[in-house]
């Protein structure tokens, strides 16, 4: 029997959980076993390296991961490769990318970008007025921290200066960076902190949904509407896509963590069959997943789908 | 038996000297004072008056650094917001500090028992006034398994919570599915979880629900710790513990009922946490543990036990808060944060170490 | 059979065992109304256990005790409190953050009357300060500047003052004491002593662990030796000498009569 | 001056009654014993069999429960390279421990001082033994930095570690700008930052450099706490601060040299990090503080101070190693590793506090 | 002018402040080679107070302190100790967890001879023990079943048998004992007041503060009596009985003639 193995960043995370369901469907639908292993918090690096070593003692044919690290991670992966494992980044890519045999990845940087231009697009002439807040991980500044946040201000036509920096940019549109570790709390907090700077605020970009939750919350307490201000996300988990469809989220960049499990499971499968391994995405150094911009407010020139279609895809 | 109820009738040969001995006890010469000296005295005296006094320095310092806007009623509404759930949580741990312990799980607690209280009254339909006694009992539980293992099995309280903490975050994880409860839901279906959430206008300043009930809790708790027996066995156990017992206080019982009603002041802050951040999320509140002990000892409470007011836990969840809004609007990086947080509380805690240093 | 005739306290064949060590061995122990009873031994035979042993804070392996006939089992010396017997520790036990009164009162606080007290639990501070500086007055033992300051700011002898006042100031049936003066001046001592025999005077027996022979010989109405865990014997001060007890205790000399007095 | 040499002239009257007593001091008859007695008996005078045998036991049971496969050596020994950091500053962690303080700045220290190391070596071109010495110096100055506070402004432990592992922290995020380091980086400019990477190979085994490391570690420590002075000194301190000091330990300076070798230590074990994840990430070990902690209470050390072997510590840092792993390879989800390792805390103290409550 | 003329220990207007309380109080002390001097005074008067000044335990504020005519400042008893000077604490300052071996030495320890002794500064185990259990056995003072055994393993009058035998082997001035028998039985006490004498003999002064004043007048040679924070007189034990020194110390009488001995 072929075995496999899943590491994610935590499993404290849905995104995470919803990775591991897709994927244990998957093996069980190929009579693969699979083994999944997480950290206990987000850039718990030394556990996913413990996680990948206990794969290779074990045996497996193959693993998915999701590096809490991009760099960091690399050498225990090469070793894994060494000894003959198929090894699959999923969702956040390495640094190079082809330190994994292949990559099921949202492009993190175009989902930023995707936002940010429907953001620019939808404020028409009133982005040169733009106030934006950006909330954002936490002080680590790790990739998908600094790849959604460039990709946002990118996208809305802001210089971003160093691509890995966060807060270096110098546009006076921007009011604050602040960090929300991901959550509503954080969200929360941070949305006020960065009220008490600029009450004006009318654009803000939020790390993922459940940050965009808290920051709504805020917003809501200090007396603004939904028509006062731009929400952005990233993510398109179900609870994200309904908060688009009531209006609290303008608009989100859907990611599709279950095709990343399954498509990163079938890879294993195969290479354990016939030895081949899956091909990026043409032009890309990734097989990109796909992103797809969620918004019930279409404007022209950035595709999108809207929330009924994106309700039926949430985390598809 | 022979009675011998006349004084000193044996009295030994040494003690004849004794009679016409004085009978005051010794006294010295005050000593003279330097204007240090006597502010060392006065705080000495008074030792809650250093986190006030340190509340208010950084009050002003931020003032002038971050400017009006961080003078605002509503701005300082805010920060009494934002400090709220850890200052719930830091009357919990105080409670437990008093008596020479620690709880690395209070925040474990509040969040999983905001998790029951959402799975229970959000996803499977049980009336909210149900779920939210039933989150109750549940901090309770968790706070007694606290107090058991700390004095049935004797085990140290750092070491039971760190264990006890590991079990109540899985079983968060365990319970939510990792799920976060959206703000909608709960206003759909429970909205009663969102209580402490609501508020009142004060001219510029909004006082939330939440607010009020931390401001509550530590009041209720200062009079409890101060004007009722059990508060002076609370004390004269973090003290001397076996002093304690000895004089007839039943320590074990007493600790028992610390750490349950510090469980139950958990679930109370979880309830207002909904309110607070307006969803639920298993993810929340992960530092808040140690949050609650810095805003503890920032306030002037020792470690050791027995000594300090659970007023200025109060005073410390607000210092924190205040360096936290302050920096932020001054537009200082996280990371700056995080560095000036730490210093905080090391100089905080030295300037209350020397105030104490004075016999009185 | 009158009250006055069953001792007040009896024990028989107490043991109590530590690990390897057996630091009560079968021992008897009887105490009579109205007395003081000395307890006097070696360092390490054995009696502080037995006091601890009788009012709760040990509890022994085997035997049995009898309060004015009445086997009694108190599970801690809370238990003892309630029915009037009082401990003054060799490590006086009281809690040092704590003001004067409040260690007064540990454990049996008094609440303000009426509503605030019964519903809101609240303490009745002046009455309890009230009490404790009459207490502190009335047995002359000291001059404090003021009932609420913490017991830590006393001098030792100040603060044995306390730890004896409250034990006097609530027993009823006896108070037993672990070397009251071990650490105390010449004057502090005779202090302790003469409050000793007030005490007795109010009808209150009073068990008195001693390493201080004159002081033994001048209080004490009978001497309950002890030696090796278990009592040598009892004797009355009056028919021997310092010296014959500290050979019988030392075991340089075996007393004639077991139980003499 | 009169010269009275000669024995008891002015012996008191009471003393008279001395002459010919028993010169033996009280003895007993020895108690029968059960064979739980017995086996506590044996354990009580060695305590760190306790963490032996709990180490034996989880290792049947695993070898049980995930099989062969987990009893491979090629197991047994990434175990050991699983176990080897967390172990290094469980052997720093326990230093402190024995003093009766505690660290919670081990691991920001540790991964500060790698950080520094790869700053310099990679990314500033310092020729690569340079760049560690200055780690080392690193290392042992923030230890010092903690000691300082400790002794001389006599802030406790836990107080001064939680404000200075803000502090480390956050110049680890300064310094590093939150990138790692790539491992190709590494092995091109400074090779050397890896040699704990190293390893040789047993059979199936791999003994990598920094288990050894690791394992020398805890012995010439062992040596140290058990075979010089300054050891006994530890110990002493930890036991009761003030005897020591009366005795004739210079208190002070025993603690300085105690933090600042442990300061030192987690230089080292930031050296051996980067051989071990390949790569410098200013991220990892986030826990690694608790998990120290957690490795040495397991291994039978006070947390009171004074009591407790260092090599407990190893063995403590083994056990969670092979439970961790245990439970991956039996496909155990984290969330209930957790949950494991928390009940594992509380049943591990609590053995070792049955055993500690016999009387020699 | 000889050394033996020059007293061992002269301390001059000596001032120690605590916060608002003054312990020492412009206070003299005096030693003299090879004598034994009491210090008697009330509980709080300052007498351990000031034996810490005097050996460094303690910092004083003012005065200065004088060994062999040379003035010395100690920053702390460790010093002292480097000169011959030892102390018996009233606490004992023992490490319950180490072995009697350890605590008869500690910080200043035996090392091997030789390579392990001097690179790898290994402990010379066998020699302490040796010299631990010959210096027990030559005080006479207990029989333990082995050197290696914790310290906490034994009963208080032990555990004050090694602090005395501690004290003894190594100081070559003077020892200082703060009320070392204040906890110990008939027997015990008599034979740490054996231990006193013999130590004399050997030429080494003792300073004995102790509120015993049977135990006093039998082996002091002079008695510092300590009243209000200050040397209040020294006195001659053949020249005054028991009864004048506690009314002296207690401040029933003034003594006639200040520094009488
Ligand atoms: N909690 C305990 N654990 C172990 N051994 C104990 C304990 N308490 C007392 N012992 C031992 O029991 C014996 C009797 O001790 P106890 O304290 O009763 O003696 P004592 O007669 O009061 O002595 P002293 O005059 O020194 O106070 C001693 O050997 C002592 O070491
Ligand atoms: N560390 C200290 N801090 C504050 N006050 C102190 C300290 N040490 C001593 N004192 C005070 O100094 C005074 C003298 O104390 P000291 O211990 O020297 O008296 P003593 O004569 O040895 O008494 P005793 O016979 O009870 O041992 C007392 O009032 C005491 O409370
Ligand atoms: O914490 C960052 C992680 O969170 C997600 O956005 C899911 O919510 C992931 O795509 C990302 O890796
Ligand atoms: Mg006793
Ligand atoms: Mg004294």
């Amino acid at each position: 029997e072929t075995k496999a193995c899943l590491i994610t960043k935590t499993d404290t995370n849905p995104f995470f959980v919803k990775m591991k369901e897709g994927a244990t469907a998957k093996a069980q639908e190929l009579g693969i076993e699979l083994m999944t292993f997480a950290g206990k918090i987000d850039g718990d690096v030394e556990s996913q390296v413990a996680a990948v070593e206990s794969c290779i003692a074990a045996g497996a044919k193959g693993i998915l991961i999701t590096p809490s690290d991009s760099r960091a991670l690399a050498p225990v992966v090469t070793e894994a490769r060494e000894n003959g494992l198929l090894v699959i980044a999923l969702d956040t890519p390495f640094e190079p990318a082809d330190v994994a045999d292949a990559t099921f990845a949202t492009d993190n940087f175009r989902a930023g970008e995707l936002i940010g231009m429907w953001a620019r697009a939808k404020l028409g002439d009133e982005a040169a007025n733009a106030r934006i807040a950006l909330l954002d991980l936490n002080p680590s500044e790790v990739s998908v921290d600094y790849l959604r946040d460039g990709g946002f201000l990118h996208g809305f036509g802001i210089d971003i200066k160093d691509p890995t920096d966060i807060g270096d940019e110098d546009d006076p549109r921007i009011v604050g960076h602040d960090v929300t570790n991901g959550n509503e709390e954080g969200g929360r907090k941070a949305m006020e902190n960065l009220l008490q700077i600029d009450p004006n605020i009318n654009v803000v970009y939020t790390i993922n949904e459940p940050a965009a939750a808290g920051a709504w919350e805020a917003l809501k307490a200090a007396g603004k509407s939904a028509d006062d201000v731009i929400i952005v996300s990233v993510d398109g988990g179900c609870p994200g896509v309904r908060n688009v469809a009531e209006g609290i989220i303008d608009a989100t960049a859907q990611q599709y963590p279950l095709r990343m499990a399954a498509l990163g499971v079938e890879a294993i499968a195969r290479w354990a069959e016939d030895g081949s391994k899956p091909a990026p995405t043409p032009g890309k150094d990734f097989f990109d997943t796909g992103v797809a911009l969620v918004t019930d407010q279409p404007v022209e020139g950035v595709p999108s789908i809207s929330s009924e279609e994106g309700l039926k895809l949430c985390w598809g | 038996m022979n009675d011998v109820a006349d004084r000193s009738p044996g009295a030994t040969e040494a003690e004849a000297g004794l009679a016409g001995a004085a009978s005051a006890v010794a006294e010295f010469q005050p000593r003279r004072r330097t204007l240090l000296d006597h502010i060392q005295h006065v705080l000495h005296n008074n030792p809650t008056l250093v986190p006030v006094i340190v509340l208010a320095l950084s009050l002003v310092a931020f003032g002038i650094i971050a400017g009006e806007r961080f003078f605002s009623p509503f701005n300082l509404s805010l920060i009494m917001q934002q400090v709220s759930i850890i200052g719930m949580l830091a009357a919990a741990q105080s409670l437990i500090i008093l008596t020479a312990g620690i709880d690395l799980s209070v925040a474990a607690i509040m969040v999983l028992m905001s998790v029951v209280m959402g799975n229970l009254a959000v996803n499977m339909g049980v009336p909210t006034p149900i779920a939210i006694v039933a989150g109750f009992a549940g901090g309770a539980a968790a706070g007694l398994l606290n107090g058991v293992l700390i004095t049935r099995v004797k085990l140290p309280p750092f070491i039971t919570t760190l264990g006890t903490w590991n079990v109540f975050f899985a079983l968060n994880l365990w319970l939510s599915g990792a799920q976060s409860i959206r703000s909608q839901d709960i206003d759909e279906k429970a909205p009663l979880l969102k209580f402490f959430g609501e508020s009142i206008q004060l001219g510029g300043a909004k006082i939330t629900f939440g607010v009020i009930l931390m401001v509550l809790m530590f009041l209720a708790l200062w009079y409890m710790l101060n004007h009722t027996a059990w508060g002076r066995h609370v004390y004269a156990v973090g003290d001397d513990p076996e002093a304690a017992e000895l004089s007839g206080i039943r320590t074990e019982r007493v600790l028992l009922s610390v750490y349950t009603l510090a469980g139950f002041l958990c679930a109370l802050a979880g309830w207002a946490a909904i309110g607070r951040v307006g969803s639920i999320s298993p993810q929340s509140f992960y530092e808040g543990n140690l949050q609650s002990i810095t805003a503890v000892v920032i306030g002037g409470i020792s470690l050791f036990g027995g000594r300090g007011s659970i007023l200025g836990a109060l005073f410390g969840a607000l210092i924190v808060g205040v360096f936290q809004s302050g920096l932020r609007i001054a537009g200082v990086d996280v990371l700056w944060q995080v560095f000036a947080i730490g210093w905080l509380i090391i100089i905080a805690v030295a300037i209350d170490q020397w105030i104490r240093r004075v016999s009185a | 059979m009158s009250t006055k005739d069953v001792p007040l306290v009896q024990a028989r064949g107490l043991v109590k065992r530590f690990g390897h060590v057996v630091a009560i061995d079968h021992s008897d122990f009887e105490l009579r109304h109205g007395e003081i009873l000395a307890v006097i031994g070696d360092n390490g035979a054995g009696k502080s256990s037995i006091v601890k042993a009788i009012c709760g804070a040990l509890q022994p392996d085997e035997g049995e005790i009898l309060i004015e006939g009445k086997p009694v089992h108190f599970s801690s010396p809370i238990e003892a409190r309630e029915m009037g017997i009082e401990i003054v520790y060799q490590t006086l036990a009281l809690s040092p953050a704590l003001s004067i009164a409040d260690n007064m009162f540990t454990g049996r606080e008094l609440r303000r009357p009426g509503f605030l007290g019964k519903w809101l639990r609240m303490l009745d501070k002046p009455a309890m300060e009230r009490f404790a500086r009459e207490k502190l007055n009335e047995l002359g033992l000291m001059t404090v500047q003021s009932i609420r300051q913490p017991v830590e700011t006393l001098s030792g002898g100040q603060r044995q003052g306390v730890a004896v006042a409250r034990a006097a100031a609530f027993a009823t049936k006896f108070i037993i004491m672990d070397e009251p003066t071990a650490a105390l001046g010449v004057k502090e001592s005779r202090r302790v002593l003469e409050l000793i025999k007030d005490v007795r005077a109010r009808g209150i027996a009073i068990v008195l662990i001693s390493h201080n022979m004159p002081h033994v010989f001048e209080v004490a109405d009978r001497i309950h030796i002890h030696r090796l865990g278990r009592r040598l014997c009892t004797i009355d001060p009056k028919d021997y000498t310092m010296s014959d007890a500290v050979a019988f205790m030392t075991g340089a000399k075996t007393p004639e009569v077991a139980d003499a007095a």
